[in-house]
């Protein structure tokens, strides 16, 4: 998008900021690398923003922000949540940030395109409607609604919640509820098919860390799991139970902070739908206390924070017949 | 673990020390019985219970864990039973999420004037537990003897 | 000698294997992927060679246990607990797959020898099978690997009517001897044709290109302080994909587990992407993620190839490129020190 | 190395009917770290303590786990019996084996099998113990008292006759707050006047209290024992020294036309005032916002007339800094804003007035010098129709409501059901010609002496109670008031003439709570009134040390309860100031620096507000310095619940005492 780029030389020419955190072009379209870029060259030297830029930049803030000078970001609508829900928790300056809003009609996801069985994919191109792949073995065209993971399929918000510059018209936020319909196929299950369902599928982790290190809500300086004076330092599950432990405890660690950008199975080396963990954290936050999002807002109390007199009792998990 | 044959749980049981723990003594000063199977953690509060403390305890081969608390309204910090029952209502939500059995968890109420309910609470649970037998989908192989 | 089978005498062929042992080969997953699972009855063997994971978790799997400490009372009684060794087979290992043993071999199998490693490498048959649909992110070709006659103790091709075999190794040879009885002698030449149909693909490939000649001319010292390494490891979000996705990694931690009435002491893969990798009373040795990330592929690139006679750490399969969630990887490394 | 001794009681035949207390102590030998292990018939016996005693002395003991009745009974017995052998108090823990083990399982083996788990527990635990000290800070011995009613003038007469010197910092010009614009008060019918001023000169006068009048809290930092606060002295534009409230400027004063706020509007004053004739302090005020000379540059007249030249148009807001050791919030109540109530037509007629008004309109001091005249005919009081033969009472606007309209409260205002009883059987007896009708939900009369007053006004006064809410008030051309209405006990339609509507309007918070609130770090409900440390058992008491409430701040309530309340917060006060250093609890909370994200999370669940956050330097392992935002918790004002501990991702923030790794030994020493 040529607005983008321009606008990124702009603010970069005239002193409003220094740097500049975008998406660098890689060998494939689908292989966008997050990267800072310092002078007009090098945004004329590899910066895009297409279908295909999907890492969340908001992180990187965390770090970018407490250097010297102002950072240009260009935050999609669901990054401006988790880039809020940063700012709640005081971990990002930002004073020092100038963030531009992007839009964004979802990510092409280069694991679902895979899963269609197409290999050797060379080049893709996206029109918005559809997108054209050129493979070592062949060239296809799929709609583009095909070629987006659970997340964007199931897009939560076009708005952004929060930016000093926006490019294009600012969209609406989805109440549909569409993004909660695994977790409630996975609630209709028996216990034991959702037992089997999540072996299933956590006996895949490799424990790489990748779903922690890219999660905008997992910013601990330390993590649990690192820490040797925690008591459940893991470096690789050894047992079933480490498995179960680690997405327990990081799912509960990010409740009621999670803005559901989906980084985490996006970027699971072993596809493992890791964001149905959280997603079942969210529905529940919504149907125990009232609906609540994450990031919306600097200033809301985060549930797990808060409280109220009247909330329901943990028996409600055992009266609840939804569950059967 | 298996006695004589027979199945017996190992429930741990997280009281608060103002209202639950006393409870329990009083349980204790009327003589009123309930299982050993029961072994009892003091915590400040209930609100002091980490959800790394319940799946610690399944793991090292516990069948059951409850948690037991002031009255809402009566905690002595206030406002820490409150939070106690947001996180273990998500908590226990999310372990039956993942398939496990949710009579294996449980939070009570329980105050300091009532021996009673306590020792009827954990009688309860303990037959609840014993029902469900032992604890296979969160446990930890290596732990077993 | 050349042998082949029928292709639709396959499940019998893997019948006949898994009679003696256990047989792994890629099956298809419900996302889309492929990984290796144990072969039983009924079992389809998946198209697709690029598994998740690469074959090197059979023998140098992401946990083991080491050894156990028993402790009674105040007594503490050491347990070597490993169960004899069984035989296994892995069938269609990837030629990429097939040369990461060699460089595995090349850290295991010297002086210390490694003997979990090792046990298994000699209880273990790794049947290859050559490459008919490489991927764009394919370049084993760089490292002189011929995917399309890769190694292993048995080499295999899959035609729409035969599969051939071919023995390298002595236990290849011994293992074909004992599936001989369903095996029919053929010419070598047989599977020339596919072969050269593939390799008329891999010269398409985008990275059949590639050239290492950067890392072969330069000095380690001039490499390590190059100011590209910054911009490099610039996005990298420290987590341990690209060395657990690698066929070639083999760095390990080892942990102690107290179970409450003893001591389970583990390995577990590691990753120099860690903060708390080799971290010492005082502190890490590579304080910043730039020296982590340079590490890595110093490792492959640099100091590897200058123990091992020149050969890299890297074969090529591509997993990293795939599995990056920031999508920085090993030919972006090499373009990018190339590019002078 | 651990050398831990276990101490196994007899509790004479209550422990070791049921549990073989010499297994229980041969057991514990087989723990590592366990040197020493016995059992004696009566561990809490003097002699069970000498053994205790020795045995650390003899063994070097490192810490020390007695297998005995509940810790409730006799922890602090061994504690103290550890500390006078040279150990560490904290490094003792007890397995409670009687309460929640012997006397409970009637069977031996089972009984003794429990009792060694739960002594392994509590060995894992002591094992993770560390000497705790508890700390002690010194105490200021000053009190401030925010808020000038009568809540903070009892609290502070309180506080200074028990020998302490105390502050009180009101917003207003004056003290006496809502008090003094009451006519009379319930059940008595004194007047409200008669009892307060006395109470306000005795402010004045006593050298232990001093007033800040016309100022307001700026900020808090500290904790119990050690608050600084800064007050904002608004400026008044008089030396207060000089002036002797001899009223000549407000005589001379030519801006009349500024709606009087001690009369609630009902009339105005000068732009130059002292609120009322007992006003403490008495000092003229300029309102800044009408003064010509302020506003103009012109006038001047106030200057020329002060003989005392005690004005000052220069003066600024000053800001003082002051140190206490306790804190009272007593910021007080207002009627809520009933402009939104249209049914009640209370912006478009004068006639509809709330309860608060009506004092003022029967208050002697008051706009119409105390006769009750239509507000419509204040101008013009001698008009026969000024008199109102028909007043209407609506009782509950705005409170008890099930609707979400804004504005409108949950709760029931608790007052007014008793002040409209007043106000009834006032008007009937000063005016015996006059109608009065009263529409209630409930009448609620719980209070010594209350329901008396309530039946004397139904029964000897005659006021027409009738059950049932007014749904509508209409000004009619002729100036009356058409009030509908609906009587549920007689299930009809009522429509009533009335010349005067009386609205018992809801109290809320004072606006100021909130952010005094949130200086205080005292934490508030929906409703923005201060909550009680316990409901029941600290009523009086903020969660937050140091903090204490009086009066409507914490829940409405009469005068006689708010001046209880009062006198209980300045006893809790006087318990602090009487001592020189306060002990706080050891077992508190603490965040480990390196590891604290800065995120919140703690502070948020903290019901104390006991941890502040600050931006430290760390050198990072790449060695450049990082600025990083961290967490630290005041252990004098922690209470040790752990709810942070839970609440924290990264485990930065752990409890002394009960921390994670000890918690988690407990367990894993249940489960082994």
């Amino acid at each position: 998008m040529q607005e983008v780029i321009d606008t990124a030389k702009r603010l970069l020419s005239d002193g409003t900021v220094n740097r500049v955190a975008g998406w660098k072009a890689g060998e494939f379209p689908y292989d966008v690398t997050p990267a800072v870029f310092t002078t007009v060259e090098e945004i004329d030297n590899g910066f895009i923003y297409n279908d295909f830029c999907a890492p969340n930049l908001s992180k990187y803030l965390i770090k970018e922000s407490h250097k010297e000078g102002k950072i240009l970001v260009f935050l999609k609508p669901c990054d401006t949540y988790s880039f809020n829900q940063l700012l709640k928790e005081h971990r990002i300056l930002r004073e020092n940030v100038y963030i531009v809003g992007v839009p964004c009609t979802g990510k092409v996801d280069i694991g679902t395109v895979r899963a269609m069985g197409i290999k050797g994919i060379t080049d893709m191109e996206s029109d918005g409607e559809n997108v054209t792949i050129h493979t070592l073995y062949g060239d296809k065209v799929v709609p583009k609604t095909e070629t987006l993971g659970d997340k964007c399929r199931t897009c939560k918000s076009k708005k952004h919640v929060i930016y000093d510059e926006l490019i294009g018209e600012d969209g609406e936020v989805n109440n549909d509820g569409a993004r909660f319909e695994l977790v409630e196929k996975l609630e209709k299950m028996t216990p034991d098919e959702r037992f089997e369902f999540w072996r299933g599928e956590l006996s895949k982790c490799i424990r790489c860390n990748a779903c922690r290190n890219v999660c905008p809500a997992c910013s601990c300086e330390n993590c649990v799991f690192d820490n040797p004076g925690s008591g459940i330092q893991q470096r690789a599950a050894t047992d079933s139970f480490e498995e179960n432990m680690f997405h327990l405890i990081r799912s509960f660690h990010v409740a009621g902070r999670c803005t559901d950008c989906g980084e985490c199975t996006r970027v699971c080396p072993q596809n493992i739908p890791l964001h149905l963990i959280n997603r079942k954290y969210i529905k529940d936050i919504n149907v125990f206390y009232g609906e609540y999002q994450a990031g919306e807002d600097v200033m809301s109390r985060a549930p797990l924070n808060a409280y109220t007199f009247t909330d329901c009792e943990p028996g409600i998990v055992y009266e609840r017949g939804g569950n059967e | 673990m298996q006695v004589n044959g027979e199945f017996r749980p190992l429930i741990v049981a997280f009281c608060c020390n103002w209202c639950s723990y006393a409870g329990a003594d009083l349980a204790g000063t009327n003589r009123l019985n309930y299982p050993a199977d029961v072994k009892i953690i003091r915590v400040p509060c209930s609100c002091r219970v980490n959800p790394m403390f319940v799946l610690r305890a399944f793991q090292r081969g516990a069948d059951g864990v409850i948690l037991c608390g002031c009255h809402p309204g009566d905690c002595h910090y206030t406002s820490g039973n409150y939070f106690t029952r947001r996180r273990m209502t998500l908590l226990f939500s999310m372990l039956d999420y993942f398939g496990i059995e949710k009579e294996r968890t449980r939070v009570e109420w329980v105050s300091a004037a009532e021996g009673a309910k306590f020792a009827k609470t954990m009688n309860e649970f303990v037959e609840a537990v014993t029902k469900l037998g032992e604890n296979k989908r969160l446990e930890d192989l290596r732990c077993k003897k | 000698m050349m042998f082949r089978l029928p292709i639709n005498e396959l499940d019998g062929f893997f019948a006949k294997i898994a009679a003696g042992r256990r047989l792994y080969l890629p099956v298809d997953q419900n996302d889309g992927t492929s990984a290796f699972a144990e072969w039983s009855e009924g079992t389809k063997m998946s198209e697709n060679l690029n598994t998740l994971r690469s074959a090197k978790s059979f023998f140098f799997p992401q946990v083991t246990n080491l050894c156990d400490f028993n402790v009674k009372d105040k007594e503490i009684e050491v347990i070597d607990n490993r169960a004899d060794s069984e035989d296994f087979a892995v069938f269609g290992v990837r030629g990429c797959d097939a040369r990461a043993f060699t460089i595995l071999d090349k850290v295991f199998l010297v002086d210390p020898i490694d003997s979990y490693y090792a046990t298994r490498r000699e209880h273990g048959v790794i049947i290859t099978l050559a490459c008919t649909m490489p991927e764009e992110h394919c370049f084993c070709n760089v490292f002189g690997i011929d995917a399309t006659s890769p190694e292993g103790d048995v080499t295999t091709w899959k035609t729409d009517s035969y599969l051939y075999l071919n023995a390298n190794t002595e236990k290849g040879e011994a293992f074909i001897a004992g599936i001989k009885d369903i095996l029919e002698e053929c010419a070598a030449d047989e599977v020339e044709a596919q072969r050269a149909k593939t390799k008329e693909i891999m010269a398409k490939l985008p990275f059949a290109n590639v050239s290492t000649e950067y890392f072969e001319k330069n000095t380690l010292l001039d490499i390590f302080n190059s100011e590209k390494w910054e911009k490099l490891s610039e996005a990298c979000i420290a987590c341990g994909t690209c060395t657990f996705v690698c066929p070639t990694c083999q760095c390990y931690d080892i942990k102690d587990f107290d179970t409450g009435h003893g001591v389970k002491r583990y390995r577990t893969w590691d990753s120099c992407m860690y903060a708390d990798f080799t971290k010492m009373a005082a502190a890490n040795s590579r304080n910043s993620q730039m020296q982590r990330f340079r590490q890595r592929f110093m490792h492959k690139l640099v100091y590897f190839p200058d123990n091992n006679n020149g050969e890299f750490g890297c074969v090529g399969c591509g997993r990293c490129l795939t599995r990056c969630p920031i999508s920085m990887n090993i030919v972006k490394v090499i373009k990018t020190f190339g590019e002078e | 190395m651990h050398r831990i001794g276990v101490f196994v009681c007899h509790c004479g035949t209550n422990i070791a009917a049921t549990v073989d207390v010499k297994a229980v102590a041969e057991a514990a030998l087989n723990e590592t770290g366990v040197v020493f292990s016995a059992d004696y018939q009566y561990m809490c016996s003097e002699a069970g303590q000498t053994l205790v005693q020795d045995t650390i002395k003899e063994h070097k003991l490192t810490g020390v786990v007695v297998c005995s009745c509940s810790p409730r009974m006799h922890e602090a017995t061994f504690r103290k019996a550890a500390a006078k052998a040279g150990l560490n108090s904290y490094m003792v823990e007890i397995a409670n084996i009687r309460e929640q083990c012997s006397w409970i399982h009637k069977d031996m083996m089972s009984g003794t099998e429990k009792a060694v788990i739960l002594m392994r527990a509590a060995v894992a635990k002591v094992k993770l113990n560390a000497p705790l000290t508890p700390g002690q800070t010194p105490v200021t011995k000053r009190a401030l008292v925010i808020g000038g009613g009568i809540a903070g003038i009892q609290t502070a007469l309180d506080i200074a006759e028990a020998g302490f010197d105390v502050d009180i910092v009101e917003k207003q010009p004056t003290i006496g707050g809502k008090m003094t614009q009451i006519d009379k008060t319930f059940p008595t019918l004194d007047c409200a006047s008669c009892i307060l001023t006395p109470k306000m000169v005795d402010c004045a006068q006593n050298e232990k209290i001093h007033i800040y009048s016309y100022s307001e809290v700026e900020s808090v930092t500290g904790f119990v024992g050690n608050f600084t606060v800064k007050i904002k002295r608004k400026a008044r534009y008089i030396d207060e020294k000089k002036c002797t409230g001899c009223g000549e400027c407000i005589e001379k004063c030519p801006m009349k036309k500024v709606p009087n706020e001690f009369n609630l509007g009902l009339d105005n004053r000068k732009a130059i005032y002292i609120p009322f004739a007992q006003a403490v302090p008495k000092v003229a005020t300029i309102d800044s916002n009408y003064c010509i000379k302020l506003k103009t540059g012109k006038c001047g007249l106030c200057s020329t007339v002060c003989g005392a030249g005690a004005i000052d148009y220069t003066q600024q807001d000053t800001i003082i800094e002051e140190k206490y050791g306790a804190i009272v919030a007593a910021t007080g109540y207002n009627p809520i804003n009933i402009e939104k109530f249209d049914e009640f037509a209370y912006s478009q007629s004068p006639d509809v007035i709330t309860s608060l008004e009506l004092e003022r309109l029967m208050n002697a001091a008051g706009p119409s010098n105390g006769t009750l005249v239509r507000p419509s005919y204040l101008s013009n009081q001698h008009d026969p129709e000024a008199h109102p033969h028909t007043i209407v009472f609506v009782q509950c606007v705005g409170s008890r409501s099930t609707e979400c309209r804004k504005g409108s409260k949950e709760y029931c205002s608790k007052i007014c059901c008793m002040y409209t009883a007043k106000h009834a059987m006032l008007i009937r007896e000063k005016y015996p010609d006059t109608d009065v009708y009263v529409f209630y939900i409930d009448v609620r009369t719980p209070g010594k002496l209350f329901d008396e007053f309530y039946r004397r006004a139904v029964e000897q006064y005659g006021v027409h109670y009738i059950k049932g809410m007014v749904g509508k008030v209409a000004p009619k051309a002729d100036g009356k008031l058409n009030v509908q209405a609906s009587d549920l006990i007689s299930n009809e339609q009522l429509h009533i003439d009335a010349d005067l509507v009386v609205l018992a309007t809801a109290i809320e918070p004072d606006k100021s709570a909130r952010s005094i609130g949130t200086m205080l770090t005292a934490s508030m409900d929906t409703n923005d009134f201060f909550t009680e440390a316990h409901p029941k058992l600290r009523p009086v008491e903020s969660p937050t040390a140091g903090v204490f409430l009086s009066g409507v701040a914490q829940g409405p309530k009469d005068i006689p309860e708010t001046v209880t309340q009062a006198s209980a917060a300045a006893a809790k006060v006087i318990g602090i100031l009487v001592k020189d250093q306060l002990t706080g609890n050891p077992c508190v909370a603490h965040s480990d620096e390196l590891m604290c994200n800065g995120c919140s999370a703690c502070e948020k669940v903290c019901p104390y507000g006991a941890i502040t956050y600050s931006d430290k330097e760390f050198r990072q392992p790449d060695r450049t310095v990082a600025i990083r935002r961290v967490a630290s918790v005041n252990p004098a004002v922690c209470q040790g619940c752990g709810a942070c501990t839970v609440a924290c991702p990264s485990g930065a923030m752990d409890l002394k005492g009960f921390s994670n790794q000890q918690i988690m030994a407990e367990v894993d020493a249940i489960c082994r």
